[in-house]
């Protein structure tokens, strides 16, 4: 396993800094938040086509870049600290990796060159409309029709990452006692899909309706539970990532603001009451640091520890960020809790990294289970 | 159990129970749910403002000012009955059991009505204190500014006297309900040269006039419920200074000692109520079985009790004659910190739900995502925690305080 | 409900504030917590006669004072913050509890007023070796012998307070479907009482074999799941004025060396860091002070309450006693963890009183239960 | 996963495996479970001392010694091989998978040594280090007081300079391994009128002198791993005051560079091995399936996750030539707070059982009994919580010092 940083991880880093500190500043994520679908298609583009950003960690083969997924949190982290609010997570991360991780070769040959290139945004649709995140809750159903002419789906998908803005949907979904996953044009006749609004603006969700639309399979009709299972666990780690970076961000705003704010003719961080906070938080973040860099590294390895490390970073990292994002605004006083502050971005963020894809105890709990408790 | 304060206090109910029964106008108790906690940032703060304009409210607002119901515990030559703060709880016990609601003067009654008591000449309280019981003049405060935070004897606004007048200019922040107020008042720095404490007056002025702007100021929950003042040469007579001239910290700091602790046995109703809103919506989430969250909800009904156990505990102290201490602190502290965490609690029990919000303009909540989102205020505004836990230890414990800095110390 | 503190209730907590710290002060707790008994005989009679402790919430018809039991929690938080060792929760609440609660007027007449005075000393065994605190759980047989000849118990008690010092025992056996409540003679043949090395030392357990051991029935052979119901409920209200009384001392404790330790030239309590914490101590203490006084009135005017404010109590005050006995010690600093220093001897206490009738977790689940969670 | 980290480090590790192999007495693994966590307060400290004695044990410190595997951070020319942090923590993860132990000179090794090689003469280098090495002289440390705590510099033992000796008198605490040093390093005050940081001497004495006497001080937990240590006029040639008079304090704060971060990779180890036996003892008492304890177990499996992970890290960043920053502090803060809190789940795990101790005279505990009352120690020696926040704090985070108090401020 690698765990140092190299200079060229390093590189990576404040190029991807650069730009969204050009392109993506906190003010232009403010502009967006407040649009339906959330992202400039030109920064993409541009984070594509320059920076080779949604290719990282896709395959040379596949049209990727062929980086190893501890590059590819780099990225994420840096993301997470900008609050950009497009599709990466959704299209570099989950679909992505669900393509990867199926076993089907012409689905990846057809999906993923757009997807590395930037040019298909694509998602993964797997929760419903019961918020659950295991894979037993799938009700949406998949029928074949007469031999050649393909599947059908029927049903509804919720909380879906940026459903409405993706190109290529992929849609887990059940085939019977098993689960599979499917490819839906998002043109598809007789799906609907509705922007819901959320807490986290940076952050978009979406609502698809499925009414007997046509389907392309994915693998097998049986292997969609496995490939689901891995998706979910890299997404972890991946949202972990993006938790790390929004974490640090708002350590550096709280911090920084205690050594300028005087109270008492003193600056406030010389107040043990703030200052020993900020210890315990950069404490956490170190620690959240060093676990998402082990994580990153077992999944660029494919090391079988990825289930275990992906439920304990998904735990702490909620724990870590929400506490440090509340911290700042308490630290910030009155303006931490004003909306043109920026302190409330990372706050909602963090809360809504926390309930995407299970909460801290969930993930403890899961933890409890694949450590054999 | 009801709390036991002897026969005299029994009477005292039984009267005023009857009083409301008799006087409450029909269907008021049906306009709005006027107990339910109204958090900060003013979820369903627009609904019970549209039923305060309604006929019935406006006939219940006359009844009670002609029992001398409003401001009671004002002195009676004041407007008000002296209602000790044993009573005033009473009163209160049995509005919100009538589910009828408390008429009050807001700052006016609680702060300015206080200090011009205390402090004021017989001409300014003439002039100043029946118009606050009436409802004509409503106050909102200017204290705070940018500049100062926990540090209010930082601030910088500037009054300059100028014949018989004070001039004021400056800029102040978290006002509430400027726009319901016609006055403001105002602590400015009238001498530069005195001591941070020293130097500061204490100022009655007009809000509508030409020379003051204020602008809201949003919140994270999207509500805009404070606004930041322009006061840019606004001229007040020097009757308006109450207290005199570089005196004002002494009256800001005027709270009547017999109006404290009124709304002791009543400040945990409204977390009672919605403490059970809680557990419906576990219920109804289907999660209230779960081990984790009946731990949380058990935590939430304890900490709420407490609320209740300790405010009849203050309650029977002042009735039984004690001062209360470092109570108002402690209730701070403890109610804003609890709140802070049932937010939390309740988006977690909404689960992957609470991601989305309700359809519409702005930024619309549900009752829980505001809840969790406005609570953040709540350990901020009127003293932060850590402002809180300083006044308990240096007061109720005795700790000795910070060590003021030196002139070539580390605050440089 | 009366919730003031009276003269009367101030100078009866004055006396017997003077009477522990005279004949039962922190010395003599070390001494006597080396001895199996944990206690002075001559004190404890001493108790009895001149300050009728025991018999404080006893009816005077048995022999008592007939005082309320919020007299009773004063004297309890008073033993609780001088860490009495003697058997007064066990004789005069535990003990005197079951007898009241029972409808048997004959054993009320025939035990209370040795009690009362404290001649004899009583105990209530209900838990057995696995520990639980479940009515459920009680395995201990009794049998009927031929019509007149009285009943016989087989089985085993653990964890009984003063169990061996006892010299009566009020056993709780099941009697086929049913529990009921049983006396047994501390001399009674086939009984074998074994002390037990206790983590707290100032609080004596044993553990109690029964072999055909001759007991009277008190009560009916139905009633003691309803008699035990009470007697915990009682029972974690008087050890939550207990946990009060020492929960108060140690914060007290600390908030003196705060003010007196001097470290960089400043006392401690002039630092954020210990002067923030005392700070939540106290709201923490005081907010338990609260609820006792509620609770003992309830239990005084034999409210419906009493359930739901029990585990209430007991939850909260396990949850306060253990942080402020925790936090006295880390404010002491190296002092703080020695032998010789007082700290640990709350800090065991805290810990012990939180075990003994079920935890803050499993009175938190039983609240949740009681409100109809 | 195994770190990589590049091939000479992998050939070094293959190296150090084999001679591990080669070297350790057939039976040492099977002495003593050597790797396991020994808490503060010493539980299980008298089994793995008595395996010490083993001659096994004796064979395994020669052939170390013998291959400059004792010190081995240290330079050659002191006895060492000048191991960087990197290898020294591979010796110590090839040891631990050996399951044979380190021997190590204790504080004679970690601090006594790098103080005399950075400050010492050549003459104290030669005279003081072999013997370290050797096992001849056992170090224990003079460093704290009743009256210092977190304030070390306050130290009040005095060192007189009499013609070519300095005659030290005072009192010590906190001393551990006491019984088993015949040497003390000592820091006194040699000049009372400096500057409290100035003014201090850091002298090495013969702690087998008769001027010196000492006693254990027995712990909550019923161990006396501390001693307090009487020193009534101790005489010690000037020669063994190191880095000259009044330079003690600059000498106290010295640890060499390269040392530090040789346990990073290793310091879970131990909670790891005691995190699956509380996961084994949850199984007995039939409670691993109820969700809170199943909660407060991954939350402890995590923990002890982290500090692998962040030992790694460390390792990692060493091994890129990164000098270590605040991760002593952040690590004495973690695992400190982690094992108090630790004890607190064990002893709800062993619930009603944990009431009862073990038979004997004094005051055994069980396992957990004793992580849960040692463990309180951990966060106050070797620098409290508080400390190591505000040197996390100001170190790290660049957070301003406390002001410090005036002559008339409220220090007084």
């Amino acid at each position: 396993m690698i765990l140092g940083v190299s200079a060229e991880q390093e590189e990576l880093r404040a190029s991807v800094r650069r730009f969204l500190a050009d392109r993506a500043p906190i003010p232009v994520v403010r502009e967006l938040m407040d649009t339906t679908d959330g992202f400039d298609p030109a920064v993409w583009r541009q984070a594509g086509d320059q920076l080779g950003l949604q290719g990282i960690a896709i395959p040379e083969e596949y049209g990727g870049s062929g980086f190893s997924f501890a590059e590819q949190a780099i990225v994420l982290e840096e993301l997470g600290a900008a609050l950009y609010g497009g599709p990466y997570l959704a299209s570099a991360v989950l679909a992505a990796g669900a393509l990867l991780a199926s076993g089907d070769e012409a689905a990846r040959k057809a999906y993923l060159p757009g997807i590395a290139s930037g040019e298909t945004i694509a998602t993964v649709a797997f929760t419903e409309e019961d918020g659950s995140w295991e894979p037993d809750a799938v009700r949406l159903a998949a029928a074949e029709l007469d031999a050649g002419d393909g599947w059908r789906l029927d049903g509804r998908k919720s909380f879906v990452l940026d459903g409405h803005t993706a190109n290529l949907v992929l849609v887990v979904a059940r085939t019977g006692a098993h689960l599979a996953l499917f490819a839906v044009d998002a043109g598809a006749p007789g799906l609907t899909r509705t922007p819901l609004p959320t807490l986290d603006q940076t952050r978009k969700l979406a609502r698809l309706d499925f009414e007997s639309v046509p389907a392309v399979l994915i693998g097998t009709p049986e292997d969609g539970a496995a490939v689901l299972s891995r998706v979910l666990d890299v997404a972890a780690i991946a949202q972990g990532a993006e938790q790390l970076g929004g974490a640090q961000r708002a350590l550096d705003m709280a911090v920084e603001y205690a050594k300028v704010r005087y109270q008492f003719g003193r600056p406030i961080g010389s107040f043990q009451a703030i200052k020993h906070r900020c210890a315990d938080l950069l404490l956490e973040v170190e620690s959240l640091r060093s676990a998402v860099q082990y994580a990153a590294a077992a999944v660029a390895e494919d090391s079988a520890e990825v289930p275990v490390v992906a439920s304990l970073v998904k735990a702490y990292a909620s724990d870590v960020y929400f506490h440090v994002a509340g911290e700042n605004i308490q630290i910030h006083g009155g303006i931490g809790f004003t909306w043109e502050h920026d302190a409330h971005l990372y706050f909602k963020r963090a809360k809504a990294s926390e309930l995407f894809l299970g909460d801290a105890s969930y993930h403890r709990e899961r933890l409890a289970t694949r450590i054999g408790i | 159990m009801e709390l036991d304060l002897g026969p005299e206090i029994a009477q005292f109910r039984a009267d005023i129970r009857a009083w409301i029964t008799t006087h409450a106008p029909d269907g008021l108790a049906e306009l709005a749910d006027w107990n339910t906690l109204i958090t900060t940032g003013g979820y369903g703060y627009g609904r019970r403002t549209a039923a305060t304009q309604h006929e019935a409210y406006r006939q219940w607002e006359a009844e009670l000012l002609a029992a001398r119901l409003i401001c009671p515990q004002w002195p009676e030559q004041f407007g008000g009955q002296g209602m000790d703060a044993v009573r005033v709880a009473v009163f209160n016990e049995e509005l919100d059991s009538a589910g009828v609601p408390r008429v009050n003067r807001g700052m006016g009654e609680s702060l300015v009505g206080p200090s011009v008591i205390v402090h004021g000449t017989d001409e300014q309280r003439a002039a100043f204190l029946p118009r606050i019981v009436s409802g004509e003049d409503v106050y909102c405060q200017g204290f705070s500014e940018p500049g100062t935070g926990s540090d209010l004897a930082g601030l910088q606004t500037k009054g300059v006297v100028d014949g018989d007048e004070i001039v004021i200019t400056g800029q102040k922040l978290w006002t509430s309900g400027a726009a319901r107020a016609n006055k403001m008042f105002v602590l400015c720095r009238t001498d530069p040269d005195a001591e941070k404490h020293a130097g500061i007056s204490f100022v009655l002025i007009d809000f509508t006039d030409p020379a003051v702007s204020y602008q809201p100021v949003r919140q994270m929950s999207g509500a805009a419920e404070f606004c930041e003042d322009f006061l840019d040469g606004v001229r007040a007579p020097l009757f308006n200074v109450i207290g005199g001239l570089n005196n004002g910290w002494r009256v800001a700091m005027t709270t009547l000692g017999y109006e404290r602790g009124g709304s002791a046995s009543t400040l945990h109703l409204g977390y009672e109520r919605e403490f059970w809103e809680l557990a419906q919506t576990a219920r109804k989430r289907g999660v209230s079985a779960d081990p984790l969250v009946r731990q949380q909800l058990a935590w939430a009904y304890s900490q709420v009790q407490l609320m209740r156990f300790s405010g009849l505990r203050t309650l029977a102290g002042l009735a039984e004659g004690r001062q209360p201490g470092p109570e108002a602190s402690i209730s701070k502290l403890f109610w804003s910190e609890y709140h802070k965490r049932l937010g939390e609690i309740a988006i977690g029990i909404e689960g992957t739900d609470g991601l989305i919000r309700p359809d519409g303009d702005g930024y619309p909540t549900t009752y829980w995502q505001n809840v969790f989102l406005s609570s953040r205020a709540g350990t901020i505004y009127s003293g932060t925690s850590e402002i809180q836990r300083n006044i308990i230890a240096e007061r109720a414990l005795k700790l000795p305080r910070e060590p003021r800095p030196t002139a070539n110390g580390a605050s440089r």
